[in-house]
């Protein structure tokens, strides 16, 4: 099939990868990425706002043609959609409230770098030991949670939210004691959360979150994934990419290897 | 960021767009009742033919529609309704996919929901009607297509009233769950505001606020309709209404 | 046009289930026949008049309408009437009054009156309201036109049902106790009504309760027991030194009721 | 169809049964009682309590319940005099939350049908309880309350089956009942339909039970509605 | 006890609006006074009765129970009870028949008529219950025990509405057209309940057009008309030759409607 005119669908509420302008027209880094990607990849884009929820089941019964929402390529995913080459790899990390007796827990401000089911990491087993009895909040249904439950199920409460946001709300108010996301995106949270709220323990990057967040398609479609994977390789090759990260995160995501 | 600002209908105001979903959320509301109003008319005459194969369709048409979460059948035509489309559209020869746009399919969901409670809105109408009456128009020989027509129908329409307000406002609060179709409806769209400025309490409230405004229009219209088709009732009961 | 049969019943039977309620009854009405049909609770009477415009289906029996046959067909160990068309048709030559009067609560009081001419009758609208109200006039409440049937009294409402019965000009009317749902100071009303449809030469079969009408309206009474004519005449010989046992004892409760 | 997979997400839901079963039972419980106590204002003379209740009902009645419920959880904690009150470690458990805002929301619709039986309980009989000598609460006790609760139990019962819908809504506020597990469900597996088939036919036999249960207390109810028995 | 004064009633009055109903009533009624109170449609009998037992509040006036005087306070220009209390209890000592007969719909007759002594009196429930069967057996239904109102025809209804005021052992019975709701054969079914009270010396105020009744049964005769009692006495001379002209014409219009 020849992609000449393509959908895309984010989810424009996920500040500052994609949000919604008050006058209803997306942005943030992904819309602008895409307009980059879809210029080089001479597909006519067409970016439409839908839930989270419904996201995958959606693109497979024909809804639109591309995910764009910093889905993480895992193998689970892999089985049901396709994925193009990652255009973003970020670490994540805790968070907890400025002044809880959690904050600057051991390692915060490492870096540390994991694989899948990789076990025995001493900077994690500190924290096992700092979070003991801890209520831990994280998005259902991400890499993340999956990451925790792993980790910290045996040893913390683990309570799930719908979205990312309500979680950051019920921090402030002081019903979780901890929060485990995407470091970007909680930077961009703290910001809105009036600075009450900052990283305790190491960052944790690599393969562990999978081969960092890629744009997903459907099995069906490898042309159209082999296109968009040729223009992201170019957009990261003459670092369009980072130019957009620090403008939108003020770190670089852009995947290392 | 000031909150009038944020509300207001300027550049970064949210106004408008509000303004928008509140229009959206009428729009699929309405239609939803459109929907529904086929849905239950043939529902209902069902249940009333006395045929029990048609009976007990009727029947496990409005258990199975007033029995499941509004949410899960929401779930469930969205995806369902695009594959079965697709599937058909494939088999009459059409290459790749057919989606119901979210509007369709989200008023289609809704509406199959509300026409189950209009089903039996419809029923309690039409068992309302005096027996007499449609012996009086076979009396004249009516014939039953013109019963149906110019005796049965009005007097249904307007028992129903009161139950179709009802039915209304339920179906206005349903159409809030469609939100997770990405249909820029009110509620949807107070989620997308309330994300983006990460200002959730005010957007919420106003969301809130709006389906307020919203319910008690509506209930000024059906009241209104409700006394003008109660003008040929005694006056006794038009106080009770 | 005196002499010619309005109407005629032949050996009408009629059986719920295995309760038989009509078990063989004749009748003629001439032009002009005014008839009382008498009885006790249950005797059939309200049965036989439904059988007559087809709002019950006669097991057995033939029904002729101005000369016109009502064809039958057995189907299913049943009968029916072989064509709804000619139902309609023969149904729009009776005028039926009921005895709850059975208005059509969402039209006004004119609105009842023109809707069989205009829509089954299919005539004019201006010729079915001029009519209408001409009829209206004649049964007294001229000045209710446009109210609904609900804000009349239950005598008024009833001249209504007769105007909107005389509004499709039938053959005959039936009557099925069209005063005794009626408070006694309103029967009054009605009865007036009906002696001056009578004395116009209208074809009238009517049950009722009402022995003056019977005896000095009516021009032929007919007695019913149990699914049966028990006996008929002139009311001068039924209320008089002719009647049977059965019909005097009938008429002898019915005094001391009142 | 794959059994095996219909099976082990059956048996997913169903563990979440408890969950959903208890947020219904509590709020109905709870809202129920609600309701009652703004009825009596919305019946009362006073109009301050008159007005309250008219405002109660019109709010809970006419907004979604899904902005109730986050504005409930989400937006009480924002108030430091309520996180740093006696009431915070309640409020601090979602599943009082979650019952909470079922409970308020219910308590709107339960006030307008209770209202709608007590104003079908005849004047008469109740000014024959007057005529013996009964006032306040004896009257609403033996007179009022017996015949309004049974004018209004069918809509009552539809009102309790909607409550056990809008249990659907409260993973929103992370408890994980039927509906939020079946979502979550999906999102790892990807198999929309069946997980959602298995949801619903839940859905529909808890609300059959439910139905069949207040149908069985209506009857039991009418005595005095039905005919007399024939030996009579 | 007789002699013993059980109901005395001061210069009543009342008004619904600007519209005066009562103008001024007096009555006293001794023990075992069986008091007839006839009057046109609207001349304020039952508003009087009403105002007896405070189901409506008289504007001004005095009401005295078995020598107990019911308590007024003026508020807002208006009269009201001064205490809940008395009321309910001075309720409990005048029994009330309703011309509708009000049972409650949701209780057997058995629990209808032990209601009261039960809930109200605080009496024990194995006492009342007796009591309530020789209640039943007295007024003729002892079989209906466990119908519900419902099931029972109008004239049984009103026996049983008349044994739960019975129930509470009241002082006086006050009767508010306890027979005019009912079909004439079912009228005679409750008077004979009513003569068998009277002559058990039951103080009773009776409002009724069973001119049999005021004048067969009653000791006294009270005539009202506009709000004011026209005209009183025994019933001998009431109908006799010392009617006033005013009840003359009462009692001869209704001579006719029978
Ligand atoms: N639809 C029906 N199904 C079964 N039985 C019926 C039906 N209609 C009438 N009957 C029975 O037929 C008998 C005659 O009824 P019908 O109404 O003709 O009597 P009637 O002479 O009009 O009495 P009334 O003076 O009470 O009106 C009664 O025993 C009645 O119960
Ligand atoms: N609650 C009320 N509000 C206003 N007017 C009333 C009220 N109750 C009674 N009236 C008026 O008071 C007058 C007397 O009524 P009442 O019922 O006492 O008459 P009555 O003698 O019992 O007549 P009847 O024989 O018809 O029962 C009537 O004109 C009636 O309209
Ligand atoms: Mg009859
Ligand atoms: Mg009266």
């Amino acid at each position: 099939k020849d992609w000449t005119s393509a959908t895309i669908t984010l989810e424009g509420a996920y500040a500052p990868w994609n949000m919604t302008n008050a006058d209803g027209t997306l942005g943030g880094f992904e819309p602008e990425l895409a307009k980059v990607l879809c210029e080089r990849a001479k597909i006519e884009c067409t970016l439409v706002a839908s839930d989270w929820d419904g996201m995958i089941p959606a693109l497979n019964a024909g809804k639109f043609d591309v995910i764009m929402d910093a889905l993480s390529i895992t193998e689970e995913r892999k089985q049901i959609i396709d994925f193009t080459i990652p255009y973003a790899a970020t670490p994540a990390a805790f968070a907890t409230a400025k002044d809880s007796p959690l904050a600057n827990a051991a390692g915060t401000g490492a870096i540390v770098k994991m694989t899948p089911g990789q076990t025995g990491v001493s900077e994690i087993d500190a924290l096992k030991e700092a979070f003991k009895g801890k209520t831990i909040g994280i998005q259902a249904a991400t890499v993340y949670a999956k990451f925790i439950y792993d980790n910290f199920g045996s040893i913390a409460e683990i309570r799930e939210y719908k979205t990312g946001a309500d979680r950051d709300l019920d921090l402030q108010n002081g019903r979780i004691d901890l929060g485990f996301d995407d470091a970007v995106y909680f930077n961009n949270a703290f910001a809105s959360a009036n600075d009450t709220l900052a990283f305790t323990g190491p960052e944790i990057v690599g393969p562990i979150w999978g081969a960092g967040e890629g744009l997903g398609v459907r099995k069906a479609d490898p042309e159209l994934r082999d296109k968009l994977s040729e223009a992201i390789k170019s957009a990261l090759a003459d670092g369009t990419v980072k130019e957009l990260s620090m403008k939108w995160f003020k770190v670089d995501v852009s995947p290392q290897e | 960021m000031a909150t009038l600002e944020l509300l207001g209908f300027g550049s970064t105001g949210w106004g408008a767009l509000l303004l928008v979903a509140t229009l959206m959320t009428l729009a699929v509301t309405a239609t939803a009742l459109a929907i529904g109003a086929v849905f239950g008319a043939i529902v209902a005459s069902a249940k009333l033919s006395g045929n029990l194969i048609l009976v007990t369709l009727g029947n496990i048409y409005t258990t199975v529609f007033r029995g499941v979460p509004e949410l899960l059948i929401i779930y469930l035509i969205y995806f369902g309704g695009s594959s079965a489309i697709t599937s058909i559209g494939n088999w009459m020869g059409y290459e790749g996919f057919l989606g119901l746009p979210s509007f369709a399919s989200g008023a289609l969901a809704v509406g199959i929901i509300s026409g189950a409670y209009q089903a039996e809105v419809y029923r309690g109408a039409y068992l309302a009607i005096a027996k007499g009456e449609l012996e009086a128009a076979s009396a004249i020989g009516m014939s039953r297509a013109m019963r149906v027509r110019r005796i049965i129908m009005p007097q249904v329409l307007r028992f129903a009233i009161p139950g179709l307000g009802n039915v209304w406002q339920l179906s206005l609060k349903d159409s809030a769950l469609i939100s997770v179709t990405g249909l820029a409806e009110l509620m949807r769209t107070s989620q997308v505001a309330a994300g983006s400025t990460r200002q959730y309490f005010l957007f919420f409230i106003v969301g809130g606020l709006l389906y307020l405004i919203l319910t008690s229009l509506s209930d000024r219209i059906f009241n209104r309709a409700e006394r003008r088709a109660n003008r040929s009732m005694p006056a006794s009961a038009m106080g009770q209404a | 046009m005196p002499g010619v049969t309005r109407l005629s019943v032949r050996n009408i039977r009629k059986s719920f289930g295995t309760h038989e309620v009509l078990r063989g009854i004749s009748l003629d009405a001439q032009d002009g026949d005014v008839i009382s049909l008498l009885g006790a609770s249950g005797s059939g009477k309200s049965t036989f008049l439904r059988c007559i415009n087809l709002l019950e289906t006669a097991t057995d029996g033939d029904i002729f309408v101005d000369g016109e046959q009502i064809r039958m067909v057995h189907k299913n160990g049943r009968s029916h009437p072989a064509s709804q068309k000619q139902v309609d048709h023969i149904r729009s030559e009776l005028g039926m009054v009921f005895q709850s009067f059975n208005l059509w609560s969402h039209m006004t009081i004119l609105e009842n009156i023109i809707e069989g001419p205009m829509h089954v009758l299919k005539r004019p609208k201006a010729e079915c309201i001029a009519e209408a109200e001409a009829l209206l006039e004649k049964v007294g409440i001229a000045g209710k036109r446009d109210a609904y049937p609900a804000h009349l009294s239950g005598g008024q409402q009833q001249r209504v049902a007769i105007a909107r019965a005389l509004a499709m000009k039938p053959k005959v009317m039936l009557f099925d106790e069209p005063t005794s749902a009626l408070d006694p100071e309103l029967v009054g009303e009605v009865l007036r009504v009906m002696r001056a449809l009578a004395e116009e030469g209208m074809t009238m079969l009517v049950v009722t309760h009402e022995m003056s009408f019977a005896r000095n309206v009516s021009n032929r009474v007919v007695f019913m027991k149990e699914g049966l004519v028990e006996s008929s005449g002139a009311p001068e010989d039924m209320f008089g030194s002719g009647a049977s046992p059965a019909f005097r004892q009938f008429i002898g409760n019915f005094g001391n009721g009142q | 169809m794959d059994f095996a997979f219909l099976f082990s997400s059956m048996a997913t839901l169903l563990a979440a049964v408890p969950t959903t079963l208890i947020l219904f039972s509590l709020s109905v419980l709870c809202g129920g009682l609600l309701g009652l106590l703004i009825v009596t204002m919305r019946v009362s003379g006073n109009p301050v309590l008159r007005n309250f209740a008219k405002g109660y009902i019109f709010v809970f009645r006419g907004s979604p319940l899904m902005i109730q419920m986050f504005l409930v959880f989400y937006g009480l904690g924002q108030f430091g005099f309520i996180r740093y009150s006696f009431l915070w470690p309640f409020l601090r458990e979602p599943m009082v939350c979650a019952i909470l805002s079922l409970a308020l929301c219910t308590a709107g619709y339960s006030a307008e049908i209770f209202r709608s039986g007590i104003r079908a309980v005849s004047p008469k009989e109740i000014e024959a309880g007057r005529a013996i000598g009964m006032s306040g609460f004896l009257l609403v006790r033996r007179i009022i309350a017996p015949i309004a609760f049974r004018h209004a139990l069918p809509a009552y019962s539809t009102e309790i089956v909607l409550m056990m819908k809008s249990t659907a809504l409260a993973s929103l506020v992370t408890v994980w009942e039927v509906t939020g597990v079946a979502q979550r469900l999906i999102s790892q597996t990807y198999r929309t339909m069946e997980v959602f088939l298995c949801a619903a036919v839940i859905y529909l036999v808890l609300n059959f039970i439910i139905l069949q249960a207040m149908a069985l207390l209506e009857y039991s109810l009418s005595r005095h509605r039905r005919p007399a028995p024939s030996a009579a």
